[in-house]
């Protein structure tokens, strides 16, 4: 059983990729984030050291598969998909799309001004799945270009190609408190509510962990431990169900 | 366009820290490289067919499948065989291979261009092989292939970037991480090339001294 | 085929007998049988692309005989002696021992460019003989010497004159001593003056009792230096003789004496 | 294995890899030719159009190349350079080449011994004819390898094109694995295409380096 | 410095004055002056390492002399004429125009190895003189048939025997029609018989009124053949004579006497 042997070794390894601010970044080379904070709580409730690493996220899941570490404790947009491969823990971010512009583009005020107009948003991600059911609902489609990082389709948009980036709102609001010479969030966001959680490896070995896992974000959820790291962050808190919400 | 020195200013220390991992997979997978492969390029070109073979294999084996996969394979695979090594010498070992292959190539053609007067006058005068490829054959396949061994080693630095994949923060790892925080890439990027240049002008430099070292007279 | 086994003293060192070589379907030996006896000097003259260097090659197995054999002290020199067909060469450690009783000047010199001329001839005392450092240098000075190139010894080859270049060559392979040395035209880029120094370094040494096949041009030398003279023409051996039955007043073969008609013309200064 | 992704995303997997094989046909014939210009108007120029060329050679080969893509295609439209992904992909892949081939053209014409170029200076060859007829073939000996193993790196190095979403190879790999949530499969395809390349540029190297050592090994007939 | 010009007749065509060339530290040609005039055969020996390839390559540019003048018919070899100080050398394609005129034989052949003897000829006609392709092989095998060498005209060099390999460069020389040869011992590496069939080609060149400059260690040449005879020792030019002065029973110069002491000793056959 996975929890015990985590709890014999007295340690849990998570892995992430330390790229997705403010989730998980390195700032002055320091691993810092929510994820950062609220994993951290959580092995205090579990009673055990924490390790965390860094790997490139193409070979963030396929370690997992190999057993080089615990946990992913990378914020992963839940999906009906991918619930069939991993087990996933209780949310711990809200992944709901948002759209991200050139500071100081009037055309675009809120997220329907985007009919028509060019939009990057990263490959293979729920937000991108969003963002075209979206673009079906308006007037003229949205021209949809796919990135392999999110960082591209950014740095794109500093460079005028695209006029739009869409991404969970978390990551865009970021973005736009970071560089707001450059880039401004749009308001609301838009499509189904989405959520982001950790992910771990499927099956009985884990269930364990899983469930250890869940009671401590649940706990904290109670004693105001998860609005706090997440006001620090954000702002203001996201709401943010106590059970598995239904993934489509 | 606003081009931010301070970003750069702020995060150099970073990038110079993890230049210090991206330096030590250089270093110690070049030793690897070369060394290998002078046996893999005598191995290809010796008179033992299942040498040659081996060789043939080994060579078409590492150059043709991606160093990400054997990076992988290495760090992920072999632990299901019971050896499970360390993220670094899994760096090392797949970076050192992998090259040692190119190189085994670039001497084989090089060793071609010396006469063949020089190793029968070798032959001649009773010389082992060990000591004919010590002193006649790999200096002078040295100096002749030196600016394109140079570009392997060059590219063994930068493909070193690799390692990123079984958790390694060298220098791209590093900067990528900085841009997803900083939102600044260009100017991260062109500080960690930087850094590369800096690293791979010293091995084109030294390349060249050995070039005109070993340069006849 | 003449096999004149009594005129010279001293039992054969090297003997090939019957030995071939072909370059595809190019005859470049055939069927040559001839001894070289223990502290002879041999002389091999003959019209260019007669064979000559391919004889020397094949005595030391850089290239390798089709058919016959060449055997030094009665022991088969390249092939395996298992009479096993097709006959497969010997392990390199083996020939390597062979060669190392075997010394030889090349025709084009082979001289290591990457080496000064010092080092060419110390190279192979420190790595074949052992011999320590001071040693081998002291040694490939010495040989350096004999041949007037003391002064030149730091130079590259590719800062030699033709003739020292090809002093460089004699003196790496005098160097090791060996028992049987073959010289593929030693003196071809040498002045008169040094033929004659090379000439007499050579007496020297077939007087001490090292055994000697010389190719040569230099019929002078042939003349007056030889024990025998070997005779090839369009990869055959014509004739092996003393000096005196080729260079007498008549030869006995009407192909030598066209061979020297034009020698004899010249050489009346 | 489950074919069914495969009826799904064969199509798109196929024309990447048309587009992989462009950007490296095209950046690998660009890279030689622009390379040996280089390599050329070294051997054949003043000292300070050498340091020029050096320090380019320096400057594009000491730096990753998935940098110099990112700043062409990123940082171009500063400076009113807009390029088409495709566009971006095979100039900065023909700039990206050029250096390490005109270092091995440059390693080519320095095997050459000297007095055949000297011999052909007195039978009155021009330098162009020199390079063309005695250079050339003999240099191939020495460099073919070198140049099969750089233009196989670049067909690995096509992959990074990816980045600035050209639709190549491992960007359809990528989205395909990302959708379905596969990976090992996807990647085996894309090892297998990358694996193809590979083996058909030894194979031709192979066959230019018998060609180019023919009069080598008529000497040990 | 001996320069006497009396000694043979014709205007020279090419003029030495003065010239100097150092390697380095090493000075391989001091001070140099000789006239070569039109349809002469002038022959240069001296020791090993004196300086007559040196010279031979100066004659033509493969050297930059640092020191005096080299001129053909009037134009100076290789240097700018326009005086300035430190002199800077032709633009090429005007020292190609030059070279055209200057056929070599090189001491090592410097053959092309990746063409076969034949096509080492053609090679120029095709290039430089742009003959048609039947045409060009046609003189290319006329010019290896006069070296007695028709039947390896297909071989590379590898596949040549060293007499082969010179008698190629000379094809390829000559094939060429210059108007004045350098010869650097263009028969060192052939066999009795040969050198006097290259040495009756070249007769007959002289004879058509080509110009020669020949560096040989074969006296029996020099002697017979040569019109003047100069003689380098130590980077020195020590006497540009007919041949009869040096060859005559006693030699003038001390140094001469010497050089040609054992020759004469050895070609006594
Ligand atoms: N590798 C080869 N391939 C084909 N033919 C060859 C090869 N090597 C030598 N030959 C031929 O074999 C013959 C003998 O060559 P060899 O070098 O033994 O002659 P040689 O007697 O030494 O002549 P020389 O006095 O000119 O050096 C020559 O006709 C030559 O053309
Ligand atoms: N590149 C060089 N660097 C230094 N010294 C050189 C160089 N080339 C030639 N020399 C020296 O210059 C001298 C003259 O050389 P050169 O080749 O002209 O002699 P040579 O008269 O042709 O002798 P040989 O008859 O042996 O061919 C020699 O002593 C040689 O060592
Ligand atoms: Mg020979
Ligand atoms: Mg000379």
């Amino acid at each position: 059983d996975q929890l015990a042997d985590i709890k014999k070794a007295g340690k849990i390894v998570a892995a992430t990729e330390m790229h997705f601010a403010p989730f998980d970044m390195l700032v002055d080379g320091k691993y810092e984030g929510i994820c950062h904070d609220l994993f951290t709580e959580v092995a205090k409730e579990l009673g055990v050291e924490v390790e965390f690493l860094d790997l490139p996220w193409s070979s963030v899941l396929p370690g997992l598969e190999a057993g080089k570490f615990d946990i992913v404790n990378a914020p992963v947009t839940i999906t009906a998909e991918r619930m069939q491969r991993y087990s996933f823990t209780l949310p711990i971010g809200n992944a709901t799309v948002a759209l991200a512009k050139k500071a100081g583009d009037e055309s675009i005020t809120k997220p329907e001004d985007i009919a028509g107009k060019i939009a990057g948003s990263q490959k293979g991600s729920a937000q991108l799945e969003q963002l075209k059911a979206f673009s079906a609902t308006l007037p003229s489609p949205v021209d949809v270009r796919e990135y392999v990082n999110i960082d591209e389709a950014l740095a794109d948009l500093a460079a005028g190609r695209i006029n739009a980036v869409a991404n969970s709102m978390p990551l865009m609001g970021y973005a736009a408190v970071e560089r707001p010479e450059v880039f401004a969030l749009v308001m609301p966001p838009f499509g189904d509510p989405k959520y982001f959680a950790w992910v771990a490896r499927p099956g009985e070995e884990s269930a364990s962990l899983i469930a250890a896992i869940n009671d401590a974000i649940v706990k904290m959820h109670e004693d105001g431990r998860l609005e706090a790291i997440n006001t620090k962050w954000l702002g203001s808190p996201p709401e943010l169900p106590t059970t598995m919400p239904d993934a489509k | 366009m606003d081009f931010s020195f301070k970003v750069i200013l702020h995060n150099l220390p970073f990038l110079l820290a993890a230049a210090k991992w991206t330096l030590l997979i250089s270093v110690a997978g070049m030793a690897i490289s070369i060394f290998l492969g002078i046996f893999i390029c005598a191995a290809r070109i010796s008179r033992a067919a299942w040498l040659r073979r081996a060789a043939a294999v080994y060579i078409s084996f590492f150059r043709g499948v991606p160093l990400l996969v054997q990076l992988l394979v290495f760090f992920y695979m072999l632990p299901h065989v019971g050896i499970d090594l360390p993220a670094m010498a899994a760096a090392i070992l797949a970076v050192g291979m992998c090259s040692a292959a190119y190189t085994a190539e670039i001497l084989r053609g090089a060793l071609q261009a010396i006469p063949a007067g020089q190793t029968e006058a070798a032959d001649a005068l009773g010389m082992s092989p060990v000591w004919l490829w010590r002193r006649i054959l790999v200096p002078q396949a040295l100096r002749l292939g030196m600016p394109s061994l140079v570009n392997e080693l060059i590219l063994l630095v930068k493909v070193s970037s690799l390692a990123s994949v079984v958790g390694i923060g060298e220098l791209t790892r590093v900067a990528q991480n900085i841009t997803g925080q900083t939102y600044r890439p260009l100017e991260v990027y062109i500080a960690a090339a930087a850094i590369y240049f800096l690293i791979n002008l010293v091995i084109s430099q030294l390349g060249r001294v050995a070039e005109r070292r070993l340069q006849l007279n | 085929m003449p096999d004149n086994r009594d005129s010279a003293e001293g039992a054969p060192i090297i003997t090939v007998r019957a030995m071939s070589k072909r370059f595809g379907d190019f005859e470049a030996l055939t069927d040559i049988s001839i001894d070289v006896r223990r502290s002879e000097v041999l002389c091999l003259i003959g019209p260019s692309g007669s064979g000559k260097s391919t004889l020397l090659r094949c005595m030391n197995f850089l290239e390798r005989y089709d058919e016959g054999e060449v055997r030094m002290e009665g022991e088969l020199i390249g092939w395996r002696d298992d009479g096993a067909a097709p006959r497969r060469p010997l392990p390199s450690a083996v020939l390597r021992e062979q060669r190392k009783h075997i010394g030889m000047v090349f025709q084009q010199f082979n001289l290591w460019p990457h080496f000064t001329a010092l080092q060419n001839v110390a190279e192979a005392l420190l790595r074949v003989k052992r011999l320590p450092r001071d040693e081998a240098f002291a040694r490939a000075e010495a040989a350096l010497g004999k041949v007037d190139l003391a002064d030149k010894a730091g130079n590259h080859p590719s800062g030699l004159s033709g003739g020292q270049q090809q002093r460089v060559a004699i003196a790496r392979a005098i160097a090791m001593e060996p028992r049987v040395m073959l010289f593929d035209e030693p003196t071809s880029a040498l002045d008169p003056e040094l033929v004659g120094e090379v000439l007499s370094v050579m007496k020297q040494m077939a007087a001490e009792g090292m055994t000697m096949v010389v190719v040569t041009h230099e019929m002078g030398f042939a003349a007056h230096v030889a024990d025998r003279v070997a005779f090839l023409d369009r990869a055959r051996l014509v004739a092996c003789v003393p000096p005196a039955e080729i260079f007498g007043a008549t030869p006995a073969d009407e192909r030598i004496r066209a061979f020297l008609q034009t020698y004899r013309e010249r050489n009346v200064v | 294995m489950e074919f069914e992704l495969f009826h799904r995303y064969g199509p798109a997997l196929l024309r990447g890899f048309g587009v992989t094989i462009l950007c490296w046909v095209a950046g690998s014939i660009g890279g030689i030719v622009l390379g040996f210009a280089i390599a050329c108007l070294y051997r054949w120029s003043w000292r300070p159009v050498r340091w020029l060329l050096q320090a380019y050679v320096e400057l594009i080969r000491g730096t990753p190349f998935m940098i110099q893509l990112f700043i062409l295609y990123y940082g171009g439209p500063y400076v009113g350079l807009v390029l088409s992904p495709v566009q971006a992909g095979i100039l900065s892949f023909v700039i990206y080449g050029s250096p390490y081939f005109s270092e091995i053209f440059r390693s080519g014409f320095g095997s050459i011994p000297e007095g055949q170029i000297e011999a052909a200076r007195c039978v009155g060859l021009g330098e162009a004819a020199i390079l063309r007829r005695i250079v050339l073939p003999q240099m191939l000996v020495l460099i073919t390898a070198p140049l099969t193993n750089f233009i196989i790196i670049l067909s690995k190095e096509t992959a990074i094109l990816s980045v600035v979403t050209v639709p190549e190879l491992l960007y359809e790999t990528q989205t395909m694995a990302a959708e379905t949530f596969t990976y090992v499969e996807p990647f085996l395809v894309l090892s297998l295409c990358y694996w193809l390349l590979v083996v058909l540029t030894s194979w031709l190297g192979q066959k230019v380096e018998h060609r180019v050592t023919r009069h080598l090994r008529r000497a040990n007939a």
